[in-house]
This record gives C-alpha cells, structure tokens and sequence, in this order.
C-alpha cells in the first residue's frame, strides 16, 4: 500500500516539474545524464564493456566461435545478441527465460548495430559457405534507473569496439581486433503529451513507460526505431524526436569516440 | 548471389506504382466460438483474428482493479512460410505481439472493464511481408466486430525503401533486399488520421525520407481504413438482414 | 455463475431432446453436419485443406523436407502429425505447447492415415538408408464448435491429396503428385447412455465428452479407434458404433472424392 | 530387411496359445510412503503403482467441489528399455495417461471425496509389450490397496493381430511386426465384466476381428481379474496375521 | 491441520528420545537399518540394482552407449549420472524436471563414483578422440523414508557392479563386465546439536533435514562430503562425524562384496 | 596430453605460498536498485551480489507464517568463462545456489519477518576457480548492507590438494588438475569463526588431511572477515560524510 502511495506521489511531482518546464533532477529536457565506460574489464571475453549511464549500469560481454553461415549469406559473420535483465538490477526483474522486455531490448540493439553495418561482417569469413566468426554479445542488466536500452546499446558497441577476434585459439591465423567501423547510438526519450524527455531515469518512467528509442549512424542515418509503449504519437512530436535523437546521439558519440 | 532488381522501368516487380497497396480482402465475423473475429488477406498475406473478452482474468494475479488487461498473441502456422517453422513463439514474434498489443492498448476504452481481460489472437496462416500490419488490421476488425468500445480505427502499413526509392507496402522481395522496412500504425478518428500508434524501423535511411515515408503511409492507411470500414458494415447489413 | 447457469441449461435441453430421440439442431442421430472442404489455400506450403464440418472450422498445412529414415526402415518416407489447439479457436483453449488434447487429437489422426497406408511411404525413399521425405501434417484449430477430431482426420488426408513433392526445390528431381493410395475417414461419435450421437456438436458435448472415434479405410477395414472420455462403453453399443462409422465414413470418402 | 515369422507350427514365438497370457505376478501394498500400491509383472513388464489421496488439490485452482479430480500418470524409467529414453513424459506418455485416467475415473467413486485428489503414478521399470494395460492393472490394484471406493475392478489385456491371426497378450515382437494391437480394459463386477472402459486400435483389422477380439480379450481378462483378486486378499491376510 | 499437529507430535517424541540418548525405533545412534539388495532385475539395462535401506526403496539402471569423448580426457569413457524423485515415491515430490534435491542426490552420488575411481574410464575407450562408452546411471526413487541418499549411492554402485558392457550390440568387440575397482560407500547422518544419527529414518528428519553425507573408498579415503541443510556445523561434531563415516561405511562395504 | 605441475621450487604456479589467499578486492553498496549489494573480486572472479528484502513473497503460497524465506540464486554471465555458457542455470547452478543459500539462512534472523522473502542473486561476471566461494563473501556483505538481522558474518574459501600438498584459495589450474577441491564457508562472530555453515568436498583426502585443511581455510577465511569488515565501514563511513 505505502509503496503505492509512495509511486504515486512520485509520479505527481515528475508531472508537475514538467508542466513547469523542469525535471526532477534539475536535468535540461535534452540532456543526457552522466556517462562512465570502462572497457576490457572482463578477460574471460573477447570483448567487454560496462557502462554507467546516471545510476544505470550494465555489463556487455562479446563471445567468438567459429559456426555456420547463414546460406543466404556465405561470406559473413553472424551476431547474434541476447540480453538478459537478471533479477539482481531490479526488484521488478524475475528469473527466468528473456521476458518480452529483455527480447524488445536485445533486438533493439542488435538492429542498430546490424542496420548501421558497425561490424565488417565480410571480414569474418573464415571459409566461404562453411566457417564464419559468429559474435555473441551477451547485455547484462546490473541495476536499472531507468533506460537500460541505451545504456545496453553503448555498452555492446562499447564491448565490441574492445573485442579482439580469437583467432589463435581456433588455429585460423593470427588475432586481429574485430573490424568496427561505425558507431551506432540508441538514444531513448520518454514522451509525455507534447514533451520529450531524452534518457529518462526510473522515477520520470513512473508517469509512464511510454518511450521511442531512436538509433543512428555516424552519418545521422537513422538506423532503428521502436516505439514502445501504449501511448499515441503525434506527428510533430515525432518530428522533434527526430531532431533531438540525432542532435544527441552526436554527443554520445564523441564520447565514444575518446574510449 | 546474383543481384536482383526491385524497380523495373519505374514500377515495382509485381507491377505495382510506388504508392499502391497489395489487394486486400477483409471478411469480418468470420469465426463462431469468439466474441468478434476477422479473417483478412493482403497481398500474400491470410491471416485470421479472434478477440475474446471482456473475460475473466487467469491468472488471477494479472488482474488490474481499474481496467481491462489486453493482450495479444501473434502466432504463426508451421506451412505459412517457406521452411517449416517450428510452433511456438520465437523472440520475433514475441516483439511484435508486444509493439501490437502497445499499439491497439491506448485505442481500447479498457478503463470501461476494470478486472477483466481482452485477449487478441492473431493466426497467420499464410505469410507475406508485412504480415504484422495484416494481422493488427485484422485485429482491429475483429475488436470492433466484438463490440469492444475503442477510440477508433487501428490501421498498419508499411513502408519501404527499395534501391533508393520509397515504397508503399512492400511486397517479400522488396522486404528482403530493401535497405529499409517502416511499419506504421495510426489511430484514425472520425475518419483522419490523429496519431501514430506503431512505429518501428529496420534498415537505414535519412530523416527527410522518414517524413516522405510517414506521408506515404499516411494515404495507404486511409485507403485500408475504408475496407476495414466496408468489412464491418457487410457484416452488421448481413446480420440485420438475418434479424428481419 | 451466468455461465454456468447457461451451462447446465443448454445441457438440460440436449438432454430432454435426445430423450425424445432428438437432436438439438434437428439432425438425425446419425447425421453429420454439412462440410466444406476447400484445398490449396495456403501457397506456402506443399499442400493444404480448409474443412468446415458445422460450425467447426480446421486448417491443415503439408511441408516437407529431406531427412534421415528410421533405421528400422531406411526405404521409407516418414509422417509426423502435430496439432494445435491454439487459443483462438475456443475460450478453454490456452497458449502453450500441445497439451493432451491435442496431442491426442494429433496421434488419432495419425494413425488413421499410417494404418490405412493412405500415403505410399516407399515412394518417398530419396536414396536408401541416408535421404527420404519427411512430411509434416500440421493441424491448425480455427473454431472448435464440436468435434475437431473428424474435421482435422479430414483437413489432413485432403491436405495430403493436394500435396505436390517438392523435389525441384530440394535438387532430387521432378516435382511429382504424394503418392496416396487410400483414404481414411475418422467418424466421432458422442455416447450418451445407449445412444449414439454421430459428429456431435459443442452444445451436444455439454453433457459430457464421451466420445469414441472410428477411422476406417476405403476397404472399411478398421485402422484406428480411440475412447475418448471418462465412461463406461456398454458392449452392444460399441457394435452399433463400428457398423454405423462404417457407413457414414463411406458418405464422408463419397464427398473427398470429388474435390 | 529379412522377414519375421511370428507363428511357427500354431504357435507363438514364446511357445504360448493364441489365447494364452503371459506370466503375471501381483503384489499389493509394496510401498509404505504411498496410500496404496502394486508391484506387477506380465510378460517382460515390471511396473510399480502408487496411490495418493485422497488429499489436498495443489494447484488449488484445479479443485472441483461436486467430486475429487482424478490424476494418473505413466512414467518410464530411462532404463526401461533397450535404448535409454530421456526422463519426462513424451508424446506417447501423455496420451497413455490420458486413456489410463478416463480408463479409471468412472469407476472410482470420486463424487465421495469433494475437494480432493486422487493421484495415480505407475513407474515402467521394464517395458515390455502392453505396459500400458499391466499399468492398468497394478493402478486398480493400488487404488483398491488404498482404500478408494470402487465400483468394481478395471482389468486390462490387449489382442494383437499377427499373421492374420488374433493373440491374446501380444508379447514385443507381435507387438513391432503385427498388423494390429488392440488394448483394451474392463470394469468387473461381481465376477462379471459389465462394460468397456478403455479401448484403443492401432493397426488395420476387419469388424468381424475386432469382435472376436472383444471376446478374446474378456477371457483374458477374467483370468487376470482372478490374480489381482488374489493379490489384494493375501494382502489383506497378512495384515491380519499381523493384528493378531 | 491435523496433519500438522501430527507432524509436531512426532518430532516432540523423537527429540524427546534423542535426549534420552536413543532413537525412536530402538535402533543404536550409529546403526544402519536392514539393507537388502539385490541386482540384474532389469533385463532391458546394462546393469541395475534394486536397494531397500530400512524402508526406503530404489532401483539404478545403468544404460551404455557410444558417444564422443570430452575433449580433455579423449581416452576415458564418460559417466553421467541422473535421479529422479519421481511423485510415487512420496506425497512431497512434485512431477517434473528434477528439482535442486534430485540433483543434489545425482551429484553427490556421481562424485563419489568418479573420485573414488570406481570405475576405470581408460578401458571404456573404444577409439581415442572419437569414441567412448557413455555409462548413464539413472536413479529412480521408490518409497522415500528417509535417507534416499545413502540407498542411491549404494543402488548407483551395486547397479555398476552388475553392468556388462553391451560390446556386441554395438559391434566393437565381444561383451565385458564394467570394470569396476573400487567401492565408494556414502553414510549419511543427521546433526542434531552435538548428536549424530546414521542413516536417519523419516521421522527422524523431521527434527530438520540437516544432514552430512561422507563418502569414502575402500581405503578410508574421503572422496566426497556434503554438508546438505540450513544448520551450523561445530567443529567437534565434523571430526566425529568423519569418525563414524569410515566406520561405518566398512560395514556396508562388506555387506556389498557379497552380492 | 602433457603433465602439468603445479608446485614449482616450493612455490605455486602463480607464486603464492601454500596458505596464501589470492589478492581480494571488496566495495559495498555498488547497486542503487537493489536494498544492499556488494563487487567482489577474488583471484580472476569478479561477482555482483545483490539483495532485495525483507519484501513480500511471490508466488504467495511460499510465504511462511513464521519466518522469511530466504532464497539464493548463483548466476553466471554467459561471458564470464573460456567458452560461452548457455544463459539460465544449470545443474551445477542450481547445486551451489542451494548450498549456499543453507549456509547464510542459519545466520539471517528470518524469524524477524514472518511472511516475507529475503532473495539474494549474484551474477558471476568473471569466473575464476572458487566462484562459489566469492559468491558467499559478496552476499554475507550484501545482506549486511541492506540492513539484515544476522548472527555473524559468513565467509568463505576453498582449501585444495594438489600434488599431495593442501593449498588455500585454489586457482583454477588448480582446481582443474589437482586432487581434491575443499570449499568451506564459517560463521564469524565477535571476531571468532564459531562454526561450519558451508561444507562441500569433490576429489580424495585422507581423514588427517581434511582436518589439516579445515585448519588452513580458518586461518584464511579471518584474512577475507577483515576484508568484509573493511568494505562495510568504509561505505559506513561513506555515507556519514554524505550525511555530514
């Protein structure tokens, strides 16, 4: 009862900060909160990266193994990425399989990296029709204030920018670091009436789960979007959500960039 | 592999302009033990909907005291796709079922049925691109044919970019090769278009294309939105014609 | 609680009619309801039939693939029927892999069509020992108003009927007709005390789900029976049942026949 | 693959009669955790049957307040047979529990035990042909061990067809390369078996067949009806030897 | 209700016997009720043993197979060892995959089998790299009364000990009996404050499932130690505990060369 | 394949005396979500723990009246080993979750919150040998940083053989190829190990020589006690400032 009392109250002092043009946290409405990237901390991967956005951390971890390629695509390396929000980030998180969230999340990721080609999956051909590098990248949850999606987005480029292809354990040749060439970044905003607030954290996420995710390239392509939610989006709100994802994605990247 | 060409002399591989829809049929009440059901064609694309509810919650705990749960299950038949696929939910259809049921949710007038759930089946018997736009289409029908109150009509379509060039609808080869796919779904109300309802996108493509693409979609819906609209009046004729 | 009141009402009357030697929609007890059967709906698949028996409508799709023969018999082709009862069709249905309804239902309607050699499995050796075709039957529930089982026994030997062998897709050959050499029809009867009520429908099931399905070949050979429900079958009654599945599976070939 | 002749002489492989049983052994009561129980062999078949209840409904929700529900569930062990089958129900299992349990449940008097349930677990040590119909006779053994009211005894045999010739008690080989097996069970009464109460066909046979199976498997049946008769009874002695 | 009532009054009468230094069935704190063993009842399996331990009941099957060997060992057969506390064996065991308790039990009983060397992996080598005999042991619970562990252990062992190695039917040579060189004997024992009984019955254990279980081999080494339950163990009672163990394990050893 | 020693010049392969701990890195507090958590690292594992409770149960029909139940739930990230781990637990999970929810539920005073749930999850992120072992000291300061009611704190380490000499907190080379792996855990209270709550062993010993490693793992376990008490008072510390 009191926690929901609690919610409530919490979630009327977010709307009135809104409607006074303000933010709980004192944050701008187009600001993203701090960001922390460590990369390489997890030797058991090929590649690896935890990511600090506000109070949300993650861990993205890259695994290599030699498979199969896709018949329709002989010649190229396969990702394959899977996120699991284990109960340890949230009290909300139940074991178990991915959740439709989890699965919602790990596809969202998965789609800027593949749509923006930040991987040269042509270079992890090992033998044509036969033997392909396969790219696990596992996302994995520590503690969710909000907006796991682009902190989880950062945290697998993040990872895969740090990835070393483990060619010398497979006997193929020699290791060479994994051939990323761009830099996709998912920027998330929650939608309320006419406002956008970019990189929500949990307590603002209390009006409403209602978010658009926006992922784009280096060359302010837009390469993924997901509307997620159950809320209705107008038109003009959709267009500035445009503006202000590519406007910040920006700045994330540059940050990136410096990793 | 050898390269295919999607736009030939200006028209698309099936003849198509850029700006034309697949043929559509939409058959409303179609099925006997749900409330309201819709079975709907669009281009390749045969897929059934259900709807069932306002009904009891199982289990009990999902239950919410101030409105109606909604759910929605995309599911597809193991020969509605090339290769057998194994039944069951994979990941994709368990994202769709999600952005579907988050698409259809804000339209329900679900506050009217506190403690009850409206569940949403979708069956695609036969698979096509753009199978998610068919089935939420359907769906839509299939609420309205159970009379469950809503804000209006939930209309999808996608939109594609195939060698450059914007497409409205887009068949399975435009969908694979293209470099994007966008299914749309709007809220329509009194017959306009009020709001985005579903949004996803897959590929890459600029900003300004984006907006030519929403405007694009904007027209397929309203021409859909009129068959969805025909669909249900052949029914309620059909039935008045049977009370007489 | 109105539902149960609807229940024990509808009941009541289905009762009160058989006692006067009627059925509630007016049927004589050994007459099944009108059926439609329409083939080659679904392009996707090597072959398919939409069957409506009543109110109760089944969609069954054939795919095939090449596979490994069982070692037992390694010039055989092999048949593997799935059903499901999937959500949509009925309120009491639930997601969910196969529960024993329907894997019942699946096993009935495959033994029909594997004793009555309906299919010549030897025709489908690719090359022995190492390749035959595998055929999958799967049974896609639609509307549930009563006895699934004979509507889906149907949808899968006219599926069957409509089958091409895909062997140009597969690189084996020429695409040719599936070999079917016999044609089973599955005939369900609900047994309420010494009656026999043949195809019966969902209102009719309400005073139990007491049924007994008899499958038969075009010779009348009996290929398959199953007691379906918690009930005592009295020994005269089971006479009556196999001389009257006999009869009315002969109507039922008579109709799949012609299409 | 070389042919199998299953009659030699008019005589089965094993040496047995065309209406012959295989060697049956009965044991009641072998368990002391269960409420009831039976060790049974016949033929190959080793199985072991337990019963439970009746008792409380978990999960709750499965309650019925008019009768006890009825559970019956047939389990094979790994070792089982020849090639080690992985633990858990399968296909096959599912559907034997199935017809077990509609066997059984008109013949228990659950309309006594509101509420409740009766669960019914049969373990196949070793299987054999027929496991299905000798778990069914340990199960009614069982359940008479425990207590639960009955209305009679269900006894069970199969008829296999060979060669064109009916069987009683088909051993594995009828079983494999026969054209037909037949299972079915009976509820006995006073020495009297009044009704059918599983039936099952798998394999091709005339009308004019199957009755004379009918026939044959009652006779069999009546002899097996005699053994759990025997096996409940000196139970029962022994407890009172043990009382005294 | 009265079933609790009844449980409380048990555990009052046994802690009440505890006390008076004995046990509830007049058996010594140190005494190991009557064991009967007996082997080869499933013709179907390789090997197999049925164990009573006082009331408690369990059968082993041993299966064998050829399969790939473990990369690191390419000349060493493989041992995989399953149980199932299947709902017959008691009202508190639930139908399904095996819970943490049944693999507890498959565990403990496995690494005393594999640190005691019981088995001679080397000779299960049918061609080094490729080809090894796989020995599954499955364990199938009966009637639990208690002490599940110990009968398993012991059906586990007697169940090798009977084993023939199916060499024929998988055409690699003439059949051999299971090499097995050592026996491995598991004594369980309920800690209750500083007292400890072997192989507790059922009503014992209602004064809390803390046990301990040692497993030694035929020359008093330890090859495995479970401390299983939520208790604190002193020190003193550990030393005592491996005391006993050895002790007593001997005897069972003994009883199992007979067989 | 090729013998690999362990013990060189007296020393182990990572220069460690016999009873010498690898480096171990303890911070409380790490988690903002979770009611009380702990980074741990030791040797090459790296371990989250987290603790949410005293809360209320789900599913309901867990709940005790009398005290809280207490659950533990060992996970490894599928990145945390040599070759990816399938996500979701395995046997081998599910044992050390078990066993080492039993060695912290004695020391939690669970009789405090009847009818609610104290869950504890600790995903391994890097695992090294002794993962269980690191899992245990993270959780023990989780618990006390959300505030829990213990008796004591519980710490643990492994002692193993290798080449006939017993040697602390083992490392995976180890682990893999010596002769016996010991891990314990203590409870400690007022600075004196009072008792065993964690006892496992896998390999071979003698009787002396387990009591021989029982010695060394205390002596080992009051180095890690420090260390936990540190990381406690620091955050202590940490958030009087803050308060300050």
């Amino acid at each position: 009862m009191s926690d929901e009392i609690l919610m409530e109250v919490r979630r009327d002092y977010v709307l009135a900060k809104i409607r006074e043009g303000e933010r709980i946290d004192g944050r701008r409405f187009d600001e993203i909160r701090p960001i922390e990237i460590k990369t390489g901390l997890i030797k058991k991967a090929e590649g690896s990266a935890y990511v600090k956005l506000g109070n949300t951390q993650v861990v993205a971890g890259v695994k290599m193994q030699i498979g199969e390629p896709f018949p329709d695509t002989p010649d190229q390396g396969i990702i394959i990425t899977n996120a699991e929000l284990v109960p340890l980030a949230s009290p909300t998180f139940e074991p178990g399989p991915p959740d439709e969230n989890a699965i919602e999340l790990a596809r969202v990721v998965d789609r800027g990296i593949r749509h923006s080609e930040a991987v040269d999956l042509k270079k992890l051909c090992v033998e044509e029709g036969s033997k392909v590098w396969m790219i696990f990248i596992d996302i994995w949850a520590l503690d969710d204030d909000g907006n796991l999606m682009d902190a989880s987005a950062l945290a697998a480029i993040s990872a895969l920018l740090n990835t070393t292809v483990p060619a010398e354990r497979f006997e193929v040749g020699d290791d060479f670091p994994l051939p990323v060439r761009n830099l996709p970044i998912a920027i998330t905003s929650l939608v309320y009436e006419d406002k956008i607030l970019v990189d929500p954290c949990r307590d603002e996420l209390s009006v409403g789960k209602n978010t658009i995710t926006i992922t784009t390239d280096q060359d302010d392509n837009i390469v993924s979007i997901q509307k997620s939610g159950p809320f209705l989006l107008r038109e003009d709100v959709f267009d500035e959500l445009l503006d202000v994802s590519i406007k910040k994605a920006k700045e994330v990247r540059r940050l990136l960039a410096e990793i | 592999m050898e390269e295919i060409k999607l736009i030939v002399d200006g028209k698309r591989l099936d003849g198509r302009a850029f700006d034309e829809l697949r043929p559509i049929k939409i058959e409303a009440g179609v099925l006997n033990r749900a409330d309201g059901s819709c079975y709907l064609e669009m281009g390749g694309n045969k897929v059934v909907a259900a709807v069932y509810g306002p009904r009891e919650v199982h289990p009990k705990h999902l239950e919410d005291p101030s409105k109606a749960i909604i759910r929605y299950r995309y599911s597809m038949a193991p020969f509605s796709v090339e290769e057998r696929k194994r039944p069951g939910p994979d990941r994709r259809s368990i994202e769709i079922s999600k952005v579907s049921r988050e698409a259809l949710e804000p339209v329900i007038m679900k506050e009217l049925f506190p403690r009850s759930a409206i569940d949403i089946f979708v069956e695609v018997l036969q698979a096509d691109a753009g199978s998610r736009t068919a089935c939420l289409n359907a769906a839509s029908v299939a609420l309205i044919d159970a009379g469950i109150p809503m804000r209006g009509m939930v209309t999808s379509v996608a939109v594609a970019k195939v060698e450059g060039i914007l497409v409205l609808d887009p068949m399975k080869e435009e969908d694979n090769y293209g470099e994007a796919d966008i299914p749309f779904a709007f809220l329509i109300r009194n017959g306009k278009i009020e709001s985005i309802t579903l949004l996803q996108m897959d590929g890459r493509v600029t900003k300004e294309e984006l907006k030519t693409a929403l405007e694009m979609a904007k027209r397929g819906a309203m021409q859909i939105y009129q068959l969805q609209r025909e669909a249900i009046l052949k029914k309620y004729i059909k039935e008045e014609e049977v009370m007489e």
